[in-house]
């Protein structure tokens, strides 16, 4: 079977060939670097000759009006959307270009979407269970086990997400803030070395956006976060360093301040989005 | 993409499921019991025809004369002094369901005979059934031949009732010389061609002078074959097309060949499934002319078809209702049961099989057809013509009865064999060359 | 041959009787006196015969100048002349269908009442004879003023010349007017000729698409005059040259006429399934409705089939709304979001409304006459006909789709509903009635689905099994084409039907459509939203 | 042992429970109570029962792919026909010279359409276990070369169902086709023995019965371990949300195709107990409008419950088997209407009304549109 398996994978040639799992190199550099990278959908261009980069233990944030190509730099990254030129490397091993979204997963992406996507069917503990961090081809999973030790990474992941109670309920009846911690548990879970999250407040109430930062804040230093978000109060909150994103490139890079004052971040967002003023 | 929830709710469902199953085995093991037979009961008819599906078209109307044959008789007293009792189960056009229904009703029913089946599939499912359970059935559709059960009467046509003469016809009064075999993709066509094949070789006609078309069941778009058809007939030599399509696929087919200008006097289409049926849903006016080849038309001038349509008219209370060759089939089947039955004074199975051979009741062509030791019965064969009524006017006919031949002389594995159900033969497939019954003979030939 | 020969007599002669005829020297001599009708011992004379000898009475019929002869021939082409099996008189029958028929005296036409189907003799007559009468009847039209009729008339001469008909139809040619009806006359000459050995004839020929010429020429081409046989063979090359073309836009032509029925018969999906997203699996049956309108209204209108036809258009249009309408009030309504579901309630409705059909009207196939006007083939030459019943298909499935395309840009609904599909929530806040434009949208994809219906009554049965012989092609079409995409759905349609004709003179109609099917297969996998995906975020909801 | 999980489940045990005293029940009423007796069980209703269990089976192998990946197949007749055909080719071969032309080696209608020796797929379906292997080959190999295309195509929703259609439509026109050399319209029949028994005899009715019954019983058993276990969970999360699992690093077109191999197996292997015991396989079985309706069984019963397309499966062919005898003219109203009330009144199929009626309190969005029209 698993042999066959290995046939089914298209963009492997021989497992020899690829050491799947090796560590992320960042010795040489930034954990995560984006050069030229161009796409366009039926010519328009979403993402036009961008250049980024995310220094390992960072917590960067991204903003930018609506069309700004942020979602599209997200899927470039996870490997779900093909750009037309340019090159993505993970450290300085990994060229994602050449990777499909479980083999970026595994290299230690993770993602967290705009909508949160919880898998409604199952339970919260089920949901951290799948997506935790182990061997995760076919047939170790149709025989895995619950073990003390998956037990209790779990509850500690619970815990820090504050849905312990909730643990045995079925995802899909959490409320919408709920959901977004559950996902980002769910990261968490995973072990991954870079942290994309996209618009994690949106929709929240105070209290709940004060406690998603507190967890986007403890998150970084042990992983790189890359944070979109619509939300200035928010990002403020949380920033140390701040990307504009317009028109699919880079509009100004800096702290949250030295961006504010930036004329031409000024005039992009006067005729945009209210948050920005 | 639904979402439905969780695993969770498994748990004692399956409690409810018990009494559910339970139920229902309870209430089938009830309709099985059935009661015991008396004089008195009525005698059981079985009718197996779709009335739903792609076959109800065909087959419905074949359940109407079932029903009303019955009920003719019932108002003459029925048979042997008991009431007839019609059993109609709906097989939908499914042909396992065939085989089922076939055995609920010689199982369950307990029907002293079946008069059943269209298409040659349904009978090939339901064959084992009638020869396993020793059932009657009645089968009243033209077919390729190649079979001869010792439960099955054939009343429709055998190969050499229906297709040989047709061509005859065609070589001899009209002069073709060039033939296009054109028929639906299954097992009666394929025969059918098989035999001209072999009969036109016979005859001199070459290779390069027949074209042979296959098409699928149901197929609408004739614009192509059509037009091949006409090139195929543009050699300056006479043309004809012998046609072995399926029911629905005629409608378009005939509407392109008319729409192509394709009329009969170019190219004469003569059919062996078109029949009077079938033309009464098609606009018959640029049709005219075309042939069909069949042992009944509904136009035959003879005061018992006259009757007979009289009663159909009656009986469906719609004076533009159309009687065609099954349903003639039916009427001779159901007579020379009833004559069976009343010579054996019984409905004993057994009994009836040997009494019905050499039965002759009248057909409504003017003659009678009997019943021959292979199961099969006489029929004449007449060629009719397409009028703009949807009906049929016969141009030609054979002087006398043609018995039905339940292996064709013209195909290689078959041209030894005959069938013969009387006593001391009691055989369908008796190698007249090897002189043993069927698959006794390769045994006794490997054991020499 | 024999029968060739004969006919050929035939012509020489009734034409001989019509220059006779024309030189004015023919009187009814009969109705100057009451002596017993010459008609009636004609008429016996030919119920006798044979076939064979039923020929030589029509001729006899045709030379005796009669006027009523003409209706007779008619009539005896028809099977509608019959004779009493008592008294042994002749009738015409009027109406030859339920257990009476009215008829007319055949020598008087007056009327005779109605006669049992029991009482009448049928005066036998096959197809030959059928022959021999249409070609006489055809010269009757040869001296009418209507070029149109001489024309058809002509044709029917072509490769039925002989010796003794060259003289006549040669003075006919000299009097003829209409440039069209030269040619023709021209061209039966000369396959006559052709016939004799005459090597200049082939000039005639050469580059005549009509199939006989054709005949003629590859005759000649086995001959044993080497000039003769090489000249003809030339002159086939160059027709077959012309005919490859010829038959590559008939191919073309048929493929597209394939396509419009498959474009006709998805659009109305790609509305319902396209744009609201329901899986209407009752979609064929409403097709069927269509068609059942159709003939429904040629029943109420009867002898106006074309008339009828048209009525058809909105009828049918609105039987498959309404019928629409009451399946999105009963069912689908309840299924808002559940878009699985919608299969399989429809798949309920579709059994029903089948049976239902079965039921009420007859399980059997019902008659849908083709107008006039929608029979026969546009001649684009000799050898490329366009058969006029798929060409106003053809063009209905267009003006279909252009009408649908404008209503989807251009009118207030469609608007709405391309708001409703886009966002519901969002258009409702709008003040859309999001609960209305459904409405109307599942009562436009079902009306549309009955105008197919209304187009393919014109072109295979009109059953209960309509509907189920269209479905799966529909569905296949309209995800090959992309769903949510009208264009995809033309496009899809169209190049489907071609790629079928194209196969299908190479790999037969079954394995034709096993490749198509096979074509599709692959070329989703290709791009999985088919031709004309919706691109962007919309598309990954 | 994954395998074993189920069975320390309740619903399982008491599933397999309720399987198995019927079947008893049926079987000791067929064989020891006499005819005419009010409970007797006729050989005819065993069969028809056992016909009921291939169509459970097979309701089985569809939820599964429907139900827990999310893939809606409306092309699942081709794996259960392809499964019927290979045991009917087996069935054929068993038949040697008993044919009624009495050739040793040819099936009766090759002789009959003069074909003069066994086609190369042909060879080999005289032995029962090459013949068994294949009924599970055949229709595994068709699922992985059609999965693993669509699959790593990403081929989602409608599309996938739709060329699934096309796939067992293809199939259908290929089988009707004479030079296929399967049968075409006619199919395979007249079937003698299987194994050495006779197919005609009540003993052997009786054992396809019971070995429908135990098929039913380990597919079942299979199902539940696959779905209990994590992958199945995998597969739940795949059905929701593909993107999201491929994110998490799972191989999702892996899982799909695994979880549809398995599944056409089991479609497979319920073709091959249904053939000998209707007597007859012919190309009819691949017809779309068979795959829908299995997929009608299933919806009928209830979705993602296994269990629910069991019920659903075995409901609404007895009643297809009881309609069309009382009402034969009408039956399609009463099956068409029952198919409309369903889905409309029980969404979630008459496991969803066991449900309810136990009063299981918690209520969790059941359909996308609710979550899409809450996010936006």
């Amino acid at each position: 079977m698993s042999f066959l398996q290995s046939l089914a994978d298209r963009d492997r040639v021989f497992d020899f060939l690829v050491p799947e799992d090796s560590p992320v190199d960042v010795r040489h550099g930034p954990i995560l670097y984006l050069e030229d990278v161009t796409v366009s959908f039926d010519g328009f261009k979403a993402i036009n000759n961008l250049n980024l980069t995310i220094d390992d233990g960072e917590l960067r944030c991204i903003i930018g009006p609506n069309g700004a190509g942020k979602t599209t730099m997200m899927d470039i990254i996870t490997g779900k959307t093909r750009p037309d030129t340019g090159t993505v490397w993970f450290g300085s091993r990994h060229n994602l270009l050449q990777k499909n979204e479980p083999e970026i997963a595994r290299l230690g992406i993770g993602r967290k979407f705009q909508k949160p996507t919880v898998f409604e069917a199952l339970s919260v503990f089920e949901n951290l269970e799948l997506a935790m961090a182990m061997d995760k081809s076919l047939w170790p999973t149709l025989r895995a086990r619950l073990t003390s030790e998956v037990r209790e990474r779990i509850d500690a992941v619970l815990q820090t997400i504050g849905l312990a109670d909730l643990r045995a309920r079925p995802a899909g009846i959490l409320s919408h803030g709920q959901k977004q911690w559950l996902e980002i548990g769910m990261l968490l879970m995973q072990r991954p070395r870079l942290l994309l999250v996209d618009e994690p407040v949106a929709g929240m109430t105070e209290q709940e956006m004060e406690r998603t930062a507190e967890l986007l804040t403890g998150l970084a230093g042990r992983h790189s976060v890359v944070v979109v978000e619509h939300d200035m109060g928010f990002v403020r909150s949380i920033a140390r360093t701040v990307t504009v994103l317009h028109q699919g490139s880079v509009l100004a890079e800096g702290t949250m301040d030295q961006v504010a004052n930036d004329p031409k971040v000024i005039e992009v967002y006067l005729g945009g989005e209210e948050e920005a003023v | 993409m639904i979402r439905i929830l969780p695993s969770a709710l498994h748990r004692s469902l399956s409690r409810r499921l018990t009494g559910g199953l339970a139920l229902s085995v309870l209430a089938l093991g009830i309709s099985t019991t059935a009661l015991a037979e008396d004089a008195q009961d009525p005698i059981k008819v079985g009718i197996l025809h779709s009335l739903t599906g792609t076959m109800a078209i065909s087959e419905s109307t074949l359940k109407d004369t079932m029903l009303m044959l019955i009920e003719q008789q019932n108002a003459q007293g029925g048979l042997l002094g008991r009431e007839l009792e019609p059993v109609v189960v709906d097989p939908a056009s499914n042909w396992p369901l065939f085989a089922e229904k076939a055995r609920e009703l010689l199982a369950q029913e307990e029907v002293d005979v079946i008069f059943g089946n269209w298409t040659s599939v349904s009978r090939k499912s339901v064959l084992p059934v009638v020869e396993e359970l020793n059932g009657l059935l009645f089968y009243p559709v033209q077919y390729e031949g190649e079979e001869s059960s010792e439960n099955v009467f054939y009343t429709g046509a055998a190969p050499n009732q229906q297709a040989i003469p047709a061509v005859d016809y065609l070589m001899n009064e009209v002069g073709v010389e060039r033939w296009v075999l054109a028929g639906t993709d299954y097992v009666y066509p394929r025969t059918t061609n098989r035999i001209l094949e072999a009969y036109l070789a016979a005859n001199g006609v070459g290779d390069d002078d027949i074209m042979v078309n296959y098409t699928p069941f149901g197929h609408s778009d004739w614009q192509n074959i059509v037009s091949e058809i006409k090139q195929f007939g543009s050699a300056g030599k006479k043309t004809a097309v012998v046609s072995t399509v399926n029911g629905d696929a005629n409608v378009p087919f005939y509407r392109e060949l008319a729409n192509q200008g394709v009329d009969a006097a170019d190219i004469p289409v003569v059919a062996f499934s078109v029949g009077e049926q079938e033309l009464s849903g098609i606009d018959t006016a640029p049709l005219v002319g075309h042939l069909a080849a069949w042992n009944y038309f509904m136009s035959v001038d003879n005061d018992a078809n006259y009757d007979f349509i009289d009663a159909w008219y009656d009986y469906t209370g719609d004076d533009e209702a159309v009687t065609n060759d099954p349903m003639e089939a039916h009427y001779i089947g159901f007579n020379m049961w009833l004559e069976a039955v009343r010579k054996a004074g019984t409905t004993d199975v057994d009994e009836v099989k040997d009494a019905i051979i050499g039965v002759s009741v009248p057909n409504l062509t003017g003659g009678y057809a009997t019943m021959m030791p292979n199961h099969h019965i006489t029929k004449p064969v007449l060629i009719g013509e397409i009028q703009d009524n949807g009906q049929f006017s016969v141009v030609w006919e054979t002087p006398s009865t043609v018995a039905g031949d339940a292996w064709s002389d013209f195909l290689q594995g078959s041209r030894d064999l005959i069938s013969d159900w009387r006593a001391p033969m009691r055989c369908g497939n008796y190698n007249v060359v090897e002189g043993s019954c069927g698959a006794g003979a390769a045994e006794t030939v490997a054991s020499e | 041959m024999g029968m060739f020969s004969a006919g050929r007599g035939l012509v020489g002669l009734v034409l001989a009787g019509l220059l006779w005829l024309s030189a004015g020297s023919a009187l009814g001599a009969s109705e100057a006196s009451s002596a017993p009708d010459p008609g009636r011992g004609l008429l016996t004379e030919l119920a006798e015969a044979d076939y064979n000898g039923k020929k030589a009475v029509i001729d006899t019929i045709v030379a005796s100048g009669d006027e009523r002869s003409r209706r007779w021939l008619e009539s005896l082409a028809d099977g509608k002349l019959q004779r009493l099996k008592d008294s042994g008189d002749f009738v015409i029958v009027l109406r030859n269908r339920g257990r009476e028929w009215p008829v007319v005296d055949a020598l008087t036409f007056e009327d005779a009442g109605e006669v049992s189907r029991r009482a009448l003799d049928r005066i036998r007559i096959n197809n030959a004879l059928r022959g021999y009468l249409d070609s006489s009847l055809a010269l009757f039209d040869l001296r009418v003023d209507d070029p149109q009729a001489r024309l058809v008339a002509a044709r029917d001469l072509i490769g039925e010349v002989d010796e003794s008909s060259v003289e006549p139809i040669a003075r006919l040619l000299a009097e003829e007017s209409d440039s069209d009806v030269v040619t023709t006359l021209e061209l039966a000459l000369a396959i006559q000729r052709l016939d004799q050995g005459d090597v200049e004839a082939v000039e005639v020929l050469a580059g005549n698409l009509d199939s006989r010429a054709r005949a003629a020429l590859s005759q000649a081409s086995r001959s044993d005059d080497p000039t003769l046989a090489a000249a003809a063979s030339e002159a086939l090359t160059s027709i077959e040259q012309v005919l490859k073309i010829n038959r590559a836009a008939e191919t073309l032509y048929f493929g597209l006429s394939l396509g419009s029925v498959l474009v006709l018969a998805a659009i109305g999906l790609a509305i319902t399934f396209g744009v609201m997203g329901v899986i209407n699996m009752a979609h064929g049956e409403l097709i069927m409705l269509g068609a059942y309108t159709t003939w429904a209204m040629q029943q109420v209108l009867p002898g106006q089939p074309g008339l009828a036809l048209l009525l058809s258009i909105p009828a049918g249009f609105l039987v498959a709304a309404l019928a629409g309408v009451a399946i999105e009030r009963s069912v689908i309504q309840f299924l808002k979001g559940r878009p699985l579901e919608t299969l399989l309630a429809t798949f309920g409705v579709s059994l029903i409304l089948q049976q239902l059909v079965r039921t009420v009207i007859s399980p059997l196939n019902r008659t849908v006459v083709t107008p006039e006007w929608m029979s026969g083939s546009l001649m684009v030459n000799d050898a490329l006909s366009l058969t006029l019943n798929r060409l106003y298909v053809l063009g209905f499935a267009l003006l279909v789709f252009a009408a649908l395309m404008l209503v989807m840009r251009r009118t207030r609904l469609g608007l709405e509903v391309r708001a409703v599909t886009q966002n519901r929530a969002m258009a409702r806040a709008m003040g859309i009635r999001a609960t209305r434009v459904d409405i109307l949208t599942f009562a436009l994809g079902s009306g549309v689905a009955g105008l197919a219906g209304v187009a393919l009554s014109q072109l295979t049965n009109v059953g209960p099994n309509l509907g189920q012989n269209y479905i799966i092609d529909s569905f296949m079409v309209v995800v090959f084409g992309g769903v949510g995409n009208l264009w995809g759905t033309l496009v899809a349609g169209l190049s489907l039907g071609v790629i079928n004709q194209v196969l299908e003179p190479w790999a037969g109609a079954v394995l034709a459509k096993i490749l198509v099917l096979v074509f599709i297969i692959l070329f989703i996998q290709k791009r999985p939203r088919g031709l004309f995906p919706q691109k962007g975020r919309a598309a990954e909801g | 042992m994954w395998l074993t999980r189920p069975l320390s489940e309740r619903s399982t045990l008491l599933f397999l429970a309720v399987l198995g005293v019927v079947m008893a029940l049926v079987v000791a009423c067929n064989l020891w109570l006499p005819r005419g007796h009010a409970l007797h069980v006729s050989t005819y209703t065993v069969t028809l029962l056992g016909k009921y269990l291939c169509y459970a089976l097979l309701a089985v192998a569809v939820d599964l792919v429907w139900g827990y990946l999310g893939i809606l197949s409306l092309g699942h007749g081709a794996f259960f026909a392809l499964g019927g055909y290979a045991m009917g080719m087996y069935l054929m071969r068993q038949i040697g010279d008993r044919g009624v032309y009495g050739d040793p080696q040819l099936p009766d209608f090759m002789v009959f359409l003069n074909w003069d020796s066994l086609p190369w797929y042909w060879q080999g379906f005289d032995m029962a276990w090459f013949a068994f292997l294949m009924v599970l080959l055949a229709p595994g190999l068709l699922a992985l070369v059609f999965g693993f295309l669509a699959f790593r195509s990403r081929v989602t929703g409608v599309y996938l169902s739709i060329i699934t259609q096309a796939l067992t439509f293809a199939l259908m026109l290929a089988f009707f086709r004479n030079e296929m050399g399967f049968g075409g319209n006619n199919g395979l029949t007249d079937f003698k023995e299987l194994m050495g028994f006779d197919l005609t005899a009540h003993a052997t009715r009786l054992g396809l019965f019971i070995a429908s019954g135990v098929a039913l019983a380990l597919g079942y058993v299979l199902c539940r371990a696959i779905v209990v276990s994590k992958l199945g969970r995998v597969c739940i999360a795949v059905r929701d949300a593909e993107a999201r699992t491929r994110f998490l690093g799972y191989r999702v077109e892996r899982y799909q195709l695994f979880v549809f191999m398995v599944s056409a197996m089991l479609a497979g292997v319920a073709g091959a107990l249904y053939v000998p015991q209707v007597g007859i396989i012919n190309p009819s079985e691949f017809s779309p409008l068979f795959s829908i309706e299995i997929v009608v069984w299933v919806a009928l019963g209830g979705r993602a419950t296994l269990f629910g397309a069991v019920i659903g499966a075995l409901v609404v062919n007895y009643a297809k088997s009881v309609f069309t005898g009382v009402m034969p003219e009408a039956w399609l109203f009463a099956l068409g209407a029952l198919f409309v009330l369903v889905t409309v009144m029980l969404p979630n199929g008459i496991a969803g009304l066991l449900r309810r009626r136990r009063g299981d309190a918690e209520q969790v969005p059941t359909s996308t549109t609710t979550t899409t029209e809450a996010s936006t």
